[in-house]
């Protein structure tokens, strides 16, 4: 008796409490929020201000099979919706003005900055997007050659979306492992070093064929853009703070009638640094192992000598690579490799004192590069298809 | 608000006080009502906006007096 | 308010009380009651009491040399077996006593000779007690009353159309024994009894219901059960002062610990090789006349991932299905909350094609989500209990209804989203799984669903956590409920997550009496053979 | 007796291990050490292991008895009302700071939008129930809690160890002596510290005599799962790691195995949660039975709802932001917490061995 009391009372509570909080504040259904799944930061044309542009999924269009003739003409899958404002903040906010639902960032996977705003310094947009808990830090962090808004426009044959296409681009990028793939989580660890520099992927769009490419690498120096890597130069970083994956080297065969192409299956590096004479020194390892993929000459390459000089050739192009990352580098003074960092967590004593001065010793930092490379193995066949 | 406050609060008494009153322990149930009246006129004063003397404040200019002591 | 109430519903206890004492007024009368010399008084008395009901039959007989002595035999047709009667009653005494010298004036002593020398039947008790007679006449025992005898045969003649020991369509093995307890009380003891051969196997009757009068048995076995739990038992069987007693739930609901809890703290099974398992675990069953469904106590809340036949099957198969029972358990109370709690609340934690699918889904349907999960629940629990009563042949339409009109009109006219067409279909054969819990299974879902409606994955938690201190709170005779989880027993654990093989279980559960933890003896796992020494 | 439960020794190892976790899940400890801040967890945990000693010296000398009947013994009943008055505001005060931070870190990042207030009823009605029913239930929650926590710490780490850096981890204690002592001294008082709320608990143990190795057992259990976390979190977020509010959960955001394995933070709240359910309440209890006690009362049961309403009531009156939190946290609650953690029951202790207490704890208690 005594129980049941206490029973019909509890529940009676507890109903009492639910009805009072059944606001459902942070309630939403799924058919009423935007997602967003790229964002392009651009400066608009009144100075001072930015002009955002989201990349909004329709779920209705993109899963319906489009319906015959062409795909309904115009019916595009997303919708980019554009606003101009003071901060982030603010033009996020003001695009609900122009859209019927919530906009919803969590599964943005694309930021991308224009070259311009870029130069004038991101860190001012960076605040909010790592302090608002709907950005993700997965999201990958592109700079735009030209516009920002104009790299979510391009067309896309196999995608569907143009975000969610260069976010596909770059994580495809292991192929050829000539572009660099930043994520927000990355590229904040590197702005908030005192010596790193940050570097994003650089995205351009073919005037003709109004496709977007990934092109290289962008470089900053603490949070503003100064100079591009291209292709080559990237993978030179690359090597240096073990990104690579996975690439053709291209060498010319030994006999010099024609080129070699080695597929790199594994790679590792390390950065030493040293210090003798107060003279800072550092020497990068890198390991690659690799195997022949194709040749375009007639030479049998798997004879013993030939092999070790193209293992050696291979030793050189990576070296080449990398000397390249480096002098690029040592022009823009930033210290994209993190040799400093390197430099601190070894002589934490000594850093104190060098880490003000890090933009003077670096550009005359002595730097050796040792290769070790080797070929593994040569396909199906041994020997080029040719009459013996 | 204050009806819901009102109704949550006699929610408690009803659940408590009568398993006392039956049992007769009457000191527990001075106390139980004492510390509920308590609560029920922060929980009133708060919900009408008034402001409420901060004990953490207090603690805090407590601490910070001991501190300036020591150095 | 609530004090008024209770106080008026105390009067109300009373008042039933003082009526129902009045009643039992008249019983006193005839417990003490005996019978008489006289048969003619004697049949009158039992005709006054058995009434007039035309299955009782009354056979009026003599026999002896001269055919002088009286008698007559009562028993209930159709509870009797009329071989036994016609053969070994009625034929011996018309038949054969007057080869016997029957002393026709010391009728007692003649009593006493008929039931040694004349009656070919196995069980015969001799009583003069009125109510002793009159249970044994309603019990399918016939009623052997000789004229100037002060005490009456009572032999045992039960035999009434009873179902046959089918294989119980509730927990169907594919390994293991097929048989399962029928109506009748006897035959499941005996079925009991041929699995634990045993003289410490002990059977105690207790008759329970003041109308029914239905026997209740409790089984245990001597030196393994904990005498305390046995006592317990008992106190609160006949603490019992109800009408009737018709399917053990009656009894349950009146002896188990938590009434108000969702969770029964009292098992039940059908199967004797279960029952007996436990009964050697050192387990207490009760057995009640009229019902299949044999409970066992004390329960705890991981029996209702064990079943008989995680212990035929090898242990690596019985601990993988296992986990599986209680990943299904989860599932069915948690699915559709989670995908209400995710598709309202949390959308930035389904991965992004995924929340594309189920937007699009969504899109256009009318319904909140919660109140979709809901909606379908309850949809779906008609179509199952529907499915359950009715006829068979009609049955099948109730899947094709399901299957056509929730299914696939309801999702292509834009009610439903497809995904949660999906996440009712996955529950619902989920709770398939943990079949002892379904009812708890679906009056948490529900809540579940309302909660994270109202408050998403914080809801969900919250009352995951009300769900575990109420858990840990529970206990079953004594036993914590979420026992040897917690309390900690660690020896226990082997047969929790996984099912240990048989050799390396030793010993009982701890937590269940503990009174003669040995199971086995130690290193009983199989070896090969010794090698042969080189010769 | 007000509590009829006991509790096990392998129960207590657990309860003190989930109640050291409790808030510092969510809330790094020893974060002013910046990536030196395992170290300052290992060191707090070192010398809390010596204050612990303090503490359980303290439980056995005096078996069966709680902190408010032990400082009836030592002080005299008006001095010893007084510190108990002083003790209980502490765990009160402790327990509505600890459910302040849960609410917080669910309004803050998962339910905008939603009244703090909601979260602090809920909290507090989950964990009323718990004390409702005694410690012994309680205790028998922790286990599974514990289980289930100390799972996910290490399954998340694993998942993260892709995306580890241990690199981040040197140099090796980068950082002047004077603030790795301050950042030590922090992790000593939060969380490892506040253990001394047990001192209400310990008197249940069915075997007092266990009570030192359990004890000492449960902080290092918590203290390997603090250090643990902490390594992941250094590891995986490195330089980035200070400029976040709530760092363990910024890191399992990170997790992301092949697409299929991510977004799994809302199995790290929900033991968050858990873990914070199990100190609140222990603290919750503290107050409770310590109150029921000191007002001679034969049932703390009367008095759980209404404190629980004063626990709300000032979660929401202390902080009018987080910023005033954080700056308590850092700057104030070190120091507010010396007489509590250390002084107190030091000084109890020798007055204890002095007078030799324990003989006339008999007479004491009648």
């Amino acid at each position: 008796m005594q129980k049941f009391r206490k029973n019909t009372v509890t529940i009676i509570f507890l109903l009492i409490v639910m009805l009072g909080i059944t606001g459902c504040w942070n309630r939403r259904e799924l058919d009423t929020l935007a997602f967003v799944s790229g964002l392009g930061i651009d400066k608009a044309r009144e100075p001072g201000k930015l002009q955002l542009t989201a990349q909004i999924i329709k779920p209705g269009e993109i899963k319906a099979p489009e319906a015959g003739g062409g795909g309904m003409g115009g019916s595009k899958p997303y919708w980019n919706i554009s606003q101009i404002g003071n901060t982030v903040f603010s033009t996020v906010r003001a695009m609900t003005l122009k859209s019927n639902r919530k906009l919803f960032f969590p599964h943005n996977e694309v930021i991308i900055f224009s070259q311009d705003i870029a130069r004038e310094g991101v860190r001012k947009y960076i605040d909010f997007l790592i302090r608002d808990p709907e950005f993700r830090r997965l999201a990958w962090i592109v700079v735009a050659k030209d516009k920002a808004s104009e790299v979510l426009e391009t067309k896309t044959e196999l995608a569907k979306l143009p975000a969610r296409n260069i976010a596909e681009l770059i994580k495809a990028r292991s192929a050829t492992s000539e572009v660099s793939a930043v994520n927000m989580q990355e590229f904040l660890t590197r702005l908030m070093s005192k010596t790193t520099a940050p570097i994003a992927s650089l995205i351009e769009v073919s005037a003709k064929e109004k496709t977007a490419q990934l092109t290289g690498t962008a470089v900053f120096k603490d949070d503003k853009l100064v100079g591009f890597l291209n292709k080559t130069e990237t993978r030179g970083l690359l090597w240096v703070i073990n990104e690579i994956k996975s690439g053709i080297i291209t060498v010319s065969c030994p006999d010099g009638k024609g080129k070699a192409s080695l597929e790199i299956i594994q790679a590792s590096s390390k950065i030493k640094p040293e210090i003798k004479d107060n003279d800072i020194h550092i020497t990068v390892e890198v390991k690659a192992e690799g195997h022949l993929g194709s040749q375009m000459c007639l030479e049998d390459l798997t004879q013993i000598p030939a092999w070790n000089s193209l293992e050696k050739r291979q030793s050189e192009a990576i070296r080449s690579e990398v000397l390249a990352a480096l002098k690029k580098a040592r022009q823009l003074n930033a210290d994209i490799f993190g040799f400093g960092e390197a430099v601190h967590k070894k002589y934490s004593r000594l850093w104190k004192d060098i880490e003000d001065q890090w933009d003077e010793f670096f550009p005359n930092i002595e730097v050796t590069v040792k290769v070790e490379s080797k070929l593994r193995r040569s396909g199906l066949t041994v020997k080029p298809p040719r009459p013996e | 608000m204050i009806i819901l406050l009102i109704a949550a609060f006699i929610g408690i008494a009803l659940f408590e006080a009568p398993g006392l009153v039956q049992r007769k322990y009457w000191r527990e149930l001075t106390a139980f009502l004492l510390f509920l009246v308590a609560a029920f006129i922060l929980a009133l004063l708060q919900v009408l906006g008034v402001k409420i003397p901060n004990p953490v404040k207090g603690i805090e200019v407590l601490v910070k007096y001991f501190l300036s002591l020591m150095s | 308010m609530f004090g008024f109430i209770s106080q008026k519903l105390r009067f109300l206890h009373v008042l039933l009380n003082r009526e129902r004492n009045k009643q039992d007024n008249h019983s006193p009368e005839l417990t003490q009651a005996t019978i008489s010399r006289n048969l003619d008084q004697n049949l009158k008395l039992f005709k006054d009491i058995l009434g007039t009901s035309n299955d009782i039959i009354i056979r009026e007989f003599s026999f002896g040399r001269d055919r002088k002595i009286n008698a007559a035999l009562i028993f209930v047709d159709g509870l009797i077996e009329k071989t036994t009667v016609n053969q070994s009653i009625i034929k011996p005494l018309m038949y054969d006593s007057h080869l016997f010298s029957l002393d026709e004036t010391n009728v007692s002593s003649n009593i006493d000779y008929i039931c040694r020398a004349m009656l070919s039947v196995g069980e015969v008790q001799k009583t003069g007690s009125v109510e002793k007679i009159i249970d044994g006449c309603l019990y399918g025992d016939s009623v052997l009353l000789v004229n100037g005898a002060r005490e009456a045969l009572v032999i045992s003649t039960k035999g009434w159309e009873s179902r046959g020991i089918t294989e119980p369509k509730t927990e169907a093995v594919v390994r293991g024994p097929r048989e399962g307890f029928t109506e009748t009380l006897r035959s499941n003891t005996s079925l009991l009894r041929r699995k634990i051969r045993n003289p410490d196997f002990t059977l105690e009757v207790i008759k329970v219901g003041k109308r029914t009068r239905t026997d209740v048995c409790i089984a245990y076995l001597k030196g393994v059960v904990n005498p305390r739990l046995v006592e317990e038992v008992k106190r609160r069987l006949k603490r019992i002062d109800t009408d009737a007693i018709l399917e053990s739930g009656y009894i349950e609901q009146f002896i188990e610990d938590a009434p108000f809890s969702p969770f029964s703290t009292i098992a039940n099974s059908e199967k004797p090789d279960v029952v007996a398992a436990k009964i050697l675990e050192g387990r207490v069953a009760i057995l009640v006349d009229g019902t299949p469904m044999v409970l066992t106590v004390p329960m705890v809340f991981i029996e209702s991932f064990q079943t008989a036949e995680d212990y035929y099957s090898r242990p690596y198969y019985a601990t993988l299905i296992r986990l599986l029972r209680f990943l299904a358990f989860f599932i069915t109370i948690l699915a559709p909350a989670v995908y209400v709690a995710l598709t309202t609340f949390h959308q930035e934690l389904i991965p992004t094609n995924l929340l594309i699918t189920m937007a699009a889904a969504k899109e256009g349907t009318p319904f909140p989500a919660a109140a979709e999960a809901l909606g379908m629940g309850v949809i779906y629990e008609i179509l199952r209990e529907a499915g359950i009563r009715l006829p068979r042949p009609v049955g099948s339409a109730i899947s094709i209804v399901g299957a056509l009109v929730i299914g696939e009109a309801a999702v292509s006219a834009g009610l439903i989203g497809a995904p949660m067409v999906i996440v009712v279909a996955i529950t619902s054969i989920s709770s398939f799984v943990v079949p002892s819990q379904s009812d708890l299974t679906a009056i948490l879902r529900v809540v579940m669903t309302i909660f994270a409606g109202f408050m998403g994955a914080f809801g969900i938690i919250i009352l995951l956590l009300w769900v575990l201190i109420h858990l840990s709170a529970l206990r079953s005779f004594g036993t914590p409920y979420l026992s040897p989880l917690a309390p900690l027993s660690f020896s226990d654990l082997k047969d929790v997550f996984v099912r240990s093989p048989w050799w390396v279980m030793l010993t009982r559960p701890r937590t269940i009496g503990w009174h003669d933890p040995q199971r086995q003896e130690f290193k009983l796992n199989p070896e090969p053979p010794p090698e042969k020494p080189e010769e | 007796m007000l509590e009829k439960g006991k509790i096990s020794s392998s129960q207590l190892t657990f309860l003190i291990a989930g109640f050291t976790l409790g808030s510092s899940l969510i809330l790094s400890p020893g974060l002013v050490a910046g990536h030196d801040a395992w170290l300052a967890v290992l060191a707090g945990l070192g010398s809390s292991l010596l204050i612990a000693f303090i503490y359980t010296t303290l439980a056995v000398k005096f078996p069966g008895k709680t902190l408010v009947q032990i400082n009836d013994i030592i002080f005299g009943p008006y001095l010893g009302k007084l510190i108990t008055i002083g003790y209980l505001w502490y765990f009160f005060h402790l327990a509505s700071l600890v459910l302040r931070n849960f609410s917080d870190f669910f309004v803050g990042l998962i339910y905008p939008e939603t009244p703090i207030i909601v979260f602090l009823i809920f909290i507090t009605l989950t964990c009323a129930s718990a004390v409702r029913n005694g410690i012994e239930v309680i205790a028998r929650t922790s286990i599974i809690l514990l289980f289930v926590t100390a799972c996910a710490t290490f399954l998340t780490t694993v998942l993260l160890v892709k995306d580890m850096e241990f690199t981040n981890l040197l140099p090796v204690l980068d950082l002047p002596l004077k603030q790795f002592i301050k950042a030590s001294y922090a992790a000593t008082t939060f969380p490892f510290g506040e253990t001394v709320v047990f001192l209400m608990v310990i008197a249940f143990l069915e075997n007092t005599k266990q009570a030192k190795p359990s004890v000492t057992l449960g902080l290092i259990l918590a203290g390997i799962l603090l250090v643990v976390a902490s390594v992941r979190n250094i590891s995986v977020l490195g330089v980035t790691e200070p400029i976040h509010t709530y760092d363990s959960y910024q890191a399992v955001r990170l997790i992301n195995i092949g697409e299929i394995l991510t977004r799994l933070e809302i199995i790290v709240v929900g033991n968050f949660l858990a873990m914070g359910f199990l100190k609140i309440s222990v603290l919750y209890y503290g107050t409770v039975l310590g109150t029921a006690q000191l007002l001679n009362l034969r049932s703390y049961l009367p008095l759980v709802l209404p404190i629980g309403i004063l626990m709300v009531i000032l979660s929401i009156l202390q902080f009018e932001s987080t910023i005033e939190n954080i700056h308590f946290a850092f700057d104030i609650y070190p120091y507010y917490v010396i007489p509590f953690q250390f002084g107190i029951p030091l000084f109890s202790l020798i007055v204890a061995v002095v007078r030799g207490l324990p003989k006339k704890a008999k007479e004491g208690s009648k």
